[in-house]
């Protein structure tokens, strides 16, 4: 077994691009569930919204690519406000489903027959971000670490995401120690002990879902851009579990818990992954336990044990502070 | 794909060592049960390729594996994990979205990329360097066919149902063409959300367009389908009704009526073929006793032995080298049909045209194949496959 | 192999170009309904139980589709699975649920008590259901493998005729027994001890406690009812359609719209807004795709809360 | 142990407890209750009182200490046993089923008796009339008064040996205050132990037979009522002089 | 104030010299019981206005109404000469009438002093823009933190300041509640039983407090049931019952009408603060 191997699997994971996607993503979440304590189960219709602007903009529109940003920042400032108008006054519980039915409901839209022409339907766009590969001033080679190596497109690509992962949490850290975040905090506690002081609860829940939203597509962009390829069906709800576990990992509320918890979401996830082949390759594990194509399965069932085991021993999630959680639980 | 490869970043690890392969194929999520026939096609590709002496006489070691699961994020961090492993060509993955997400860090590697299920028509002119192939019919070879087998059996109401993702769609709309062209009419053409649990409301609504004739372009929920179509009077008793590659199965007469295998006794279809080669199946089946489908496992088998031969044929195993070969192996040439075969024509020089267990490739310059034998299967009275006939198209033209 | 001309064909060809027209709109929208009780019937079913844990506990309880899925595995097992003793599917079924309830039971007895008497947050709570049902689905993968598979009996059935609509006496059947069982557990609820008990727990657990309520045994006893209904759920999920892996995860989010669409906390209004939920699904179909079937039942959820932001048989609460 | 001690009903001692790790609300205070007796606890706000009564009665973990009931030991013991033992609590807050109506709010009194019902729901109906006019009312949309009263009226439903009230006055109009307190009083006579809470310490001291003062988790001053209702200390930090300086 | 007040006649609705906040023919229903019906009633500015009546009288509803956070069925009321009838509550909040809550909201993984800073009005920083450039609202911001340990120190709270707002008790949680109305400095403050739960030491030197704030100009009304602490300080009482107001009048007055003995006091009360009757 090369744990080298592993080892390296679980870094480059941890600091790849998708995990800068995923923690900016969770950086909205967290300013919508963490701070001001909205259960938005449908951050992924932001990211959804986001990547389709940039695709359809340039693919269907040809737009350059600048614009396509500009437009997917725009639509998810609609989706926020669109979203906002049924849901805001909604508790917990019902805004959390609700959310989650609005991120459904608006990828079966749009791989439906009826937006094809714009969204491609269920082929999904492709190859609209060759710009953006244009203007990277890394050249052609690959670069690395330790034992950790991408390739300069890679590289581009993340340094990219993790200097808009780092604004993004400079802004939110500014925020949320600022009056405007102790506001937000307090309608997380109690709407109507905000309202009656005197502040339009509603209006603040509005700019934290609109400012979260962008966030979240600002990394649904940064995906699409990524792979060039965007597809209705990778934006299902399970990726907002993912958010949450990743909020949650690093510890909700802490303005740098997302992004110490996707790192370690997605290093465990290929962790476990690499783990598992090497062993089976290694002969550690019999192929007759774990057949080949078990072995995904395997993985995603240890992930799901190891998410309980870290919940169970770690209920604050790393950055969280205990007793603040456990004000929480009465 | 067109163009040459242009060498790319850091793939492969030049010239003479070994042929490192890996895979992103589905193991979780959505399209899981495609997962288990591909991954053991390959392994079974590269078990015999070893056998006969490995590539360039040295075996390929052990795939490096990794799981699409049906999340793009995931499918990529996988492609980076096995871009990682140094392979110098990736098998997979099997939905084409998921190849979509990973096809231009793959292909922007150096690394060759060979699907044996990618239908979707967008990859003909994607630009991926000249590294990305596939070994699976577009969808464009198969609709004709059906379409054919269709009006043959003199049915003009048709009411045709598919998966709403991009290998239902791409193949209704095919055939679609076909058969209103053919002068039938489609009465119906709907699409279903592929993780819906319930498909009652789409057989009402064939019911309710009155067809002659049903084409259900399904992978595994079919079953499910064909069931609530029997029940509801639209089954293979009462009109024609017609599968195509999803729902040719051994045992797919066991699956919607175990009791009763009769019930689709008359049901056609039709798939690219693969039973052809009984060889094949009977000896994966042997090496992975636990394959119960063999969905695109005779494809991906080839995809590997393309690869493998290209690297003979290169002399090299660096994709820079071989990417270039893979389209000549497959055609125009001493004709071959196992890796063991071809290499020893290779070895003596010849220039060879490997015909796969998936039928005879052909890959055009786009790297892939330019025509596709079809394979027409039907259900008998007691519920067993059986093939009526195959053919070769070359699309509508 | 000959070619069975059909029926309808035959009569289209006799009259030329007249072509035969299917069933008027309102015998579709009859069949649409009928259709959309029984989906509505299957996801009440399984939704009673998740509205009762999330009553009791507050629990967001994500693995409860895996209950649902292990529950119509279980009883393929015991029918038809190989190494499986081969039963009838009524025992199978029963064995099924009895193990869905010691399911439930376990988990319960294993997981959530020991949390909550460490005070483990409902965030928390909720994320780990989020990586229980991670677990449980993949080790259901791994043992069901990856095909969709039917129960033995009852898996085609010729359609009873009903005037303009037409449903299958197993399809019937499932829905008068979720129907009847749905009324059991109403029943229960409401006037017996232990009903009284779950309200009383879900309304206000520590009071509940200091009127003499053993609240670990009432939240047991609504983990094992939970877990049995939802393998009830699942086996009927799986005669109507069919046995996959994650049949039951697909079914979650319109489980959790149907609670939420009846308001939460209310029993009734888990069965209520399932029937909606089911019936709007079916329905939609009658005027657009049906692959935007879950689409539309999923809006009209928004929509209800537009006008109801307490769910439909919810009740706001008092302010001050 | 004394022998008073022996013949106590409830006894908590040295007890140590809280609610966040690491800080003890209560640092080893104690009190006793015996039979028969009527026993008021006060002290400033946050002094740890309605602690110390959750931690008698099993809701929240005792870390050190002991508490026993009738000789025997029941330090954190689940509260539904004590229950079962004949000990009833009306908690300070949430003390109501707020989503169930009044009827099942009073039927929760008597869960581990439910054939008693019919016998006692007449009197604490007479006793809080309103209860008898909203039996079908939600106790969510009942004004803070009214709850009050369902909350005593539940835990009066139960007739136990021991009740625990927490504020059992607080929010009730005078009308019913005195009733409450009267009532309370007709209840101790009625041979059943009773520890109060109370901020309307007046009152309180006024009809028990001992009080405690509690502050910052531990006894300040004990004695009986008349003696605290006279002491300067007392009256100065913990009574005030508002209702006397008229 | 008080000379003025005790010019009026002393009946419910009576037309007070300088009203703040006049209520007119509210009505609110909840299925067939009424909990408010309230003809007129005037709250007059700059004086201690002490509301009580039974349990379940209405005088909550009635606050709740008035405040924005339930809906009247019918009538009108307008607030310092406006019309803010059927307003949504944080506007009738910002306009300067603030109201606590009978069963306390306190905001509890926010500390102490956060609660209370959260209530100072006007501040720039809550603005989304300005709140990303701090010098803008720094100094803002410590002006309100000392307002905000003065009032903790007069609430003693100071010894919580920096602990969670979850973790007070019942009676500090009234305190807390109170006092961060008060950061609010609204023209008029609505206090919902400020008093229940709270220590009697306390509730004495907060009394004081409440007056100095009423002869700083503020206008209070507050519901109460301790007739100790409602004959100490109120300037004017308005006795509701069974959703009416059925006395008004200075708290002497109110105290000896027998209606208001009848519905609310009880017998023993006819004279408050008699000695024990205890052994
Ligand atoms: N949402 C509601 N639904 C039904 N009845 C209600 C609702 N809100 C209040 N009530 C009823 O209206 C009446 C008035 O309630 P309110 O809370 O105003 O009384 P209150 O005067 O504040 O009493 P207390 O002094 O006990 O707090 C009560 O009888 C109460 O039960
Ligand atoms: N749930 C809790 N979590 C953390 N700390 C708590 C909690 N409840 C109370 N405390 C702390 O314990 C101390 C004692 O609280 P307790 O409620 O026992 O006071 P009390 O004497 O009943 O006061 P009051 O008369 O105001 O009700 C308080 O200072 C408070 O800080
Ligand atoms: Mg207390
Ligand atoms: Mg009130």
């Amino acid at each position: 077994m090369d744990w080298s191997v592993i080892l390296s699997d679980a870094i480059r994971s941890g600091i790849g691009p998708v995990a800068a996607v995923y923690a900016l993503a969770a950086i909205g979440l967290n300013l919508h569930f963490g701070y001001t304590g909205l259960l938005n189960f449908g951050q992924v219709a932001f990211m959804l919204v986001g990547a389709y602007g940039v695709a359809a903009s340039v693919s269907t529109y040809g737009l350059p690519l600048w614009v396509g940003v500009l437009i997917g920042l725009g639509s998810s400032v609609l989706l926020a406000l669109l979203l906002g108008l049924p849901t805001l006054r909604l508790r917990a519980e019902y805004l959390a489903i609700a959310t989650i039915a609005a991120g459904e409901i608006l990828r079966l839209f749009y791989r439906s027959s009826w937006a094809e022409p714009v969204t491609g339907g269920v082929f999904g766009l492709q190859r609209f971000a060759t710009e953006f590969y244009d203007i990277s001033p890394i050249p052609r080679d690959t670069y690395g670490f330790w034992l950790v190596r991408f390739t300069s497109r890679d590289l581009w690509a993340l340094s990219v995401a993790w200097a808009v992962v780092l604004l993004a949490t400079a802004l939110i850290a500014l925020l949320v120690h600022s009056p405007w975040g102790r506001v937000i905090r307090s309608i997380r506690e109690d709407e109507d002990a905000v309202r009656s002081l005197g502040k339009s609860v509603y209006a603040y829940k509005m700019q934290s879902l609109v400012l979260g939203g962008v966030l979240g597509s600002m990394a649904g962009m940064m995906l699409a851009i990524q792979n060039q390829s965007v597809n209705p069906d990778s934006y299902d709800p399970v990726v907002t579990f993912f958010l949450y576990t990743i909020l949650v990992l690093g510890g909700a509320g802490r303005v740098f818990g997302p992004i110490v918890g996707s790192i370690l979401f997605w290093a465990l996830l290929t962790f476990f992954d690499s783990a598992l082949r090497e062993a089976i390759a290694a002969g550690y594990i019999s192929p007759d336990v774990i057949s080949a194509p078990e072995v995904g399965a395997v993985r995603f069932a240890l992930v799901g044990l190891g998410l309980m085991l870290l919940m169970i021993f770690r209920p604050q999630g790393l950055l969280g502070s205990r007793k603040e959680m456990l004000l929480d639980a009465r | 794909s067109s163009g040459d490869g242009d060498g790319g970043e850091g793939g492969g690890d030049g010239g003479g060592g070994t042929l490192k392969l890996g895979y992103v194929l589905p193991e979780t999520g959505q399209l899981a049960y495609l997962g288990p026939p591909q991954i053991q096609a390959a392994k079974f590709a590269v078990s015999n390729i070893n056998k006969a002496g490995g590539v360039l006489g040295q075996d390929i070691p052990e795939l490096t594996g990794s799981d699409e699961g049906g999340q793009e994020a995931v499918a990529v961090q996988s492609a980076d994990r096995v871009l990682s492993a140094d392979v110098d060509a990736v098998i997979g993955a099997a939905a084409s979205g998921m190849s979509l997400a990973i096809v231009d860090n793959i292909t922007g590697s150096g690394v060759v990329q060979c699907s044996g299920s990618n239908t979707a028509p967008t990859f003909t002119d994607y630009e991926d360097g000249g590294f990305y192939f596939r070994t699976a019919p577009s969808d464009s070879l198969q609709g004709p066919v059906l379409s054919k087998v269709i009006r043959e059996d003199g049915h003009n109401r048709v009411a045709m149902i598919a998966r709403a993702d991009d290998y239902g769609r791409g193949l209704m709309q095919s055939t679609k063409q076909e058969l209103e062209s053919a002068g039938a009419r489609v009465v119906l053409d709907e699409t279903y959300d592929p993780e819906a649990t319930n498909f009652q409301q789409l057989v009402q609504q064939v019911r309710n367009s009155n067809p002659d004739a049903v084409a259900v372009i399904a992978f595994e929920e079919g079953t499910q389908i064909l069931q609530s179509m029997i029940e509801s009077g639209v089954g293979p008793r009462q009109v024609g009704v017609y599968g195509a590659d999803g729902l040719r199965s051994e045992e797919l007469a066991t699956l919607v009526s175990p009791d009763d295998p009769a019930v689709i006794n008359g049901m056609k279809g039709t798939a690219p073929a693969s039973a052809e080669n009984q060889q094949f199946v009977s000896q994966l089946k042997q090496f992975a006793p636990d394959l119960t489908e063999l969905q695109f496992a005779p494809q991906v088998y080839d995809c590997v032995n393309t690869i493998a031969l290209a690297a003979e044929q290169a002399n090299s195993t660096d994709p820079a080298d071989f990417a270039p070969e893979m389209n000549g192996v497959t055609k125009d040439g001493e004709k071959c049909t196992s890796f063991q075969q071809c290499k020893n024509l290779i070895d003596q020089g010849s220039n060879i045209d490997y015909d796969g267990v998936s039928g005879p490739l052909d890959f055009i310059e786009q790297g892939e194949p330019g025509q596709a034998t079809i394979e027409v299967y039907t259900y008998d009275q007691t519920g067993t496959l059986k093939t009526v006939r195959t053919e070769v198209s070359k699309g509508s033209g | 192999m000959t070619v069975r001309v059909p029926f309808v064909l035959a009569t289209a060809l006799t009259q030329g170009d007249a072509v035969p027209q299917g069933p008027g709109f309102l015998d579709r929208a009859l069949q649409a309904l009928v259709d959309g009780i029984q989906f509505g019937a299957i996801i009440a079913i399984t939704a009673v139980g998740l509205s009762l844990i999330f009553g009791t506990t507050h629990l967001i309880n994500f693995a409860h589709g895996e209950l649902v899925t292990i529950g119509a595995v279980m009883a393929f097992f015991l029918n038809v699975g190989a190494g499986g003793p081969g039963w009838h599917l009524i025992p199978s079924a029963i064995v099924a649920i009895v193990i869905g309830a010691l399911l439930g039971g376990l988990i319960e007895r294993g997981l959530w008590r020991p949390l909550r008497n460490r005070g483990t947050g409902l965030i928390n709570l909720f994320i780990i259901t989020i990586g229980l049902s991670l677990l449980l689905r993949h080790v259901v993968l791994v043992f069901f493998g990856t095909r969709p598979q039917s129960y033995r009996e009852y898996d085609i059935q010729q359609a009873l005729d009903l005037g303009p609509v037409g449903i299958t006496p197993r399809d019937l059947i499932i829905v008068v027994l979720s129907v009847l069982v749905l009324l059991g557990v109403a029943f229960m609820l409401q006037r017996t001890r232990i009903g009284t008990a779950i309200r009383a727990l879900s309304s206000n657990p520590d009071l509940a406690e200091a009127s003499g309520i053993d609240v670990d045994r009432v939240v047991l006893v609504v983990w094992m009812l939970g877990g049995g209904l939802a393998a009830l759920g699942g086996v009927f999920f799986g005669l109507t359609e069919i046995i996959t892996w994650d049949m039951g995860f697909r079914l979650l989010l319109l489980m959790f719209a149907g609670i939420i669409l009846g308001g939460l906390g209310s029993a009734y209004g888990a069965m209520v807004g399932s029937f909606v939920i089911g019936i709007v699904a079916q329905m939609s179909s009658l005027w657009f795709p049906v692959d935007l079937q879950n689409a539309w039942a999923l809006l009209a959820l928004i929509v209800v809360l537009l006008i109801r932001p307490q769910g439909i048989l919810g009740q706001r609460e008092r302010v001050g | 142990m004394s022998e008073q001690d022996e013949q106590a009903l409830l006894v908590a001692e040295r007890v140590f407890a809280g609610y966040v790790p690491g800080v003890d609300v209560l640092c080893g205070c104690g009190l006793l209750l015996g039979p028969r007796e009527l026993v008021g606890v006060i002290g400033p706000n946050g002094a740890g009182k309605s602690t110390l009564v959750k931690a008698i009665f099993g809701l929240l973990r005792i870390r050190s200490g002991m508490v026993t009931f009738k000789g025997k030991d029941v330090t954190n013991l689940p509260a539904h046993t004590l229950v079962s033992r004949g000990i009833g609590y009306v908690p300070q807050r949430q003390n109501v089923f707020p989503t169930l109506t009044v009827e099942e709010n009073l039927r929760m009194g008597t869960y581990l008796r439910p054939k008693e019902f019919s016998r006692r729901v007449a009197t604490v109906e007479e006793l809080f009339p309103v209860l008898a006019q909203r039996r079908a009312q939600k106790a969510n949309s009942m004004s803070g008064g009214e709850r009050q009263m369902l909350g005593m009226g539940r835990a009066l439903m139960m007739e136990p040996e021991v009740l625990l009230l927490d504020e059992p006055s607080a929010g009730l109009s005078p009308r019913f205050q005195d009733q409450v307190f009267e009532r309370v009083k007709e209840i101790n006579a009625s041979g059943v132990a009773i520890l109060m809470v109370e901020q309307n310490a007046r009152r309180c001291l006024q009809i028990c037979h001992r009080g405690y003062v509690l502050d910052q988790g531990g006894n300040a001053y004990t004695g009986t009522g008349t003696e605290l209702l006279h002491d300067d200390k007392v009256i100065e930090l913990y009574l005030g002089t508002l209702a006397r300086a008229r | 104030m008080r000379a003025e007040l005790a010019k009026l006649s002393f009946e419910p609705g009576v037309a007070k010299p300088d009203p703040l906040l006049v209520v007119d023919g509210v009505t609110r229903a909840f299925g067939g019981l009424v909990a408010v019906h309230v003809e007129h009633l005037e709250i007059e500015r700059g004086a201690i206005t002490a509301l009580i009546g039974p349990n379940g009288a209405g005088k909550s509803t009635l606050f709740n109404v008035v405040s924005g956070f339930d809906r009247a069925d019918s009538g009108s009321w307008t607030f310092d000469g406006a019309p803010v009838t059927g307003r949504s509550a944080h506007r009738v909040a910002r306009r300067g009438l603030v109201r606590t809550f009978q069963l306390t909201k306190t905001l509890s993984r926010l500390s102490v002093l956060e609660n209370m800073l959260l209530a100072a009005n006007g501040q720039r920083g809550e603005r989304l823009g300005l709140a990303l450039l701090p010098p803008v609202w720094l100094r803002q911001e410590r002006e309100i933190k000392r307002r905000a340990d003065e009032l903790l120190d007069r609430f003693r709270l100071s010894r919580m300041r920096d602990e969670y707002a979850g973790t007070l008790s019942g009676g500090q949680r009234k305190l807390l509640e109170m006092a961060r109305a008060l950061m609010v400095r609204p023209t008029m403050v609505m206090l919902d039983e400020p008093m229940a739960g709270v220590n009697p030491a306390l509730t004495q030197s907060l009394l004081s407090h409440i007056t100095d704030l009423r002869d700083e100009g503020m206008t209070v009304c507050f519901v109460e049931h301790d007739m100790d602490v409602v004959m100490g300080i109120s300037d004017w009482v308005v006795c509701m019952a069974e959703g009416e107001v059925v006395a008004e009048g200075p708290p002497h007055a109110v105290a000896k009408n027998p209606a208001v003995i009848d519905a609310y006091l009880g017998k023993q009360h006819d004279e408050p603060g008699t000695e024990p009757d205890h052994e």
